[in-house]
């Protein structure tokens, strides 16, 4: 398992060819790249912060999760922080498995929890001048005493 | 007892500051330190709920804070 | 689109940057690799033979096809010819979406289809010395007057 | 009337040959052309059903083949 959070570029061939091993017949790999547009809004650039350390453990303890319940081998999640441009890729999964129904279910399963466990951020700057942060998804709690 | 509180993302422009330390009474509670939290934040428009996280892990409100615990405010995750 | 047949390495972080646009939040990358095993038999090497021109046809009948069901962007397939060794990359899929959801069906259904339906074979070479062209999917013929 | 035939991979190895050239009388369909060709095999295990592509296209054995056609058989595909 490899999870990170980083300020340099991503190549996502360096990631499969870090989760994969010899056992391994199938590599899903989740790319999310900074899009020039939000709501109908044209976006010109954006900035991800992250609370790092947190990030870094809650990414793996989803992999952990993910894992033990799909046939996956090794596991693998980068986010980018900082400033991104237009087509820049700010997230890569990268999953094997031996089969790849496996990867590409873990692989899911990944992202959507990411989005809303993962304490990152998201700025938006637009093209027509007004700058926010991204509104999200607001992470579950856990109950007293189950914590 | 004093812990640290992080604000990040739109709760840093909120509160103007990335990280302040705060004392509390033994045995207060993170609800107790939100409400401290809150007050601070005058008329800045809050969640009814505030997420935080008690040394990086997501804490519901009645969980009893100790000495020199990291007390992180998180505003709606939007990471991918 | 872009489909190939190729004998050189496959890079998927090439495929990835050939099939984003600024429109597009999510790519999804699947990846063959070569395993060290088939059905527990333990395998050394492999060769893949294509019949290039109709595979590459029907590669890209696929990305049409599959193309115009989901909302995607551009699509790539490459799929390796000749010598492979174990942790070779033998094809890649690259799908670029706006939304990561059409991404990954795409994707999936993509490569059912390579499956059973692209003229490519396989021959692998086992540890205990044997060489056989691995079984596979019989195509669907049409029926007569639907050609 | 002349077509080409081509055999890939397994089927290669039973018919000995990558290529080959074959006359049939003027308005064959695929299906004598396939009756021929088993023929060629001798005594090789070949499907039932041997699927062939004419010009690329899988095709039924139903298909009426022209001068110059391009025949391949295809054994099952394992890419991927």
């Amino acid at each position: 398992m490899y999870c990170a959070v980083t300020r340099e570029p991503i190549d996502p061939t360096d990631l499969l060819h870090r989760v994969r091993s010899d056992a391994d017949g199938a590599v899903v790999l989740f790319a999310g790249v900074v899009r020039d547009h939000h709501e109908g809004r044209s976006v010109e650039a954006l900035a991800y912060e992250a609370y790092e350390q947190m990030a870094v453990e809650k990414m793996e303890l989803i992999c952990q999760e993910v894992g033990a319940r799909f046939e996956v081998g090794e596991l693998a999640v980068v986010h980018r922080v900082g400033d991104l441009r237009i087509g820049d890729i700010s997230l890569v999964i990268a999953v094997a498995a031996p089969h790849r129904d496996a990867a590409y279910r873990a692989s899911r399963e990944i992202i959507e929890r990411i989005k809303t466990e993962v304490p990152i951020w998201k700025r938006e700057r637009y093209s027509d001048g007004g700058e926010v942060w991204r509104d999200g998804a607001v992470p579950n709690v856990p109950e007293p005493g189950n914590s | 007892m004093r812990v640290t509180c992080l604000f990040f993302a739109a709760y840093r422009d909120v509160f103007g500051a990335e990280q302040i330390e705060l004392e509390l009474p033994e045995g207060s509670t993170l609800g107790a330190l939100v409400d401290v939290v809150r007050a601070r934040a005058g008329d800045a428009l809050l969640p009814r709920q505030l997420v935080a996280a008690v040394n990086r892990e997501y804490a519901p409100v009645e969980t009893v804070l100790h000495d020199g615990d990291e007390v992180a405010f998180i505003p709606p995750v939007a990471g991918g």
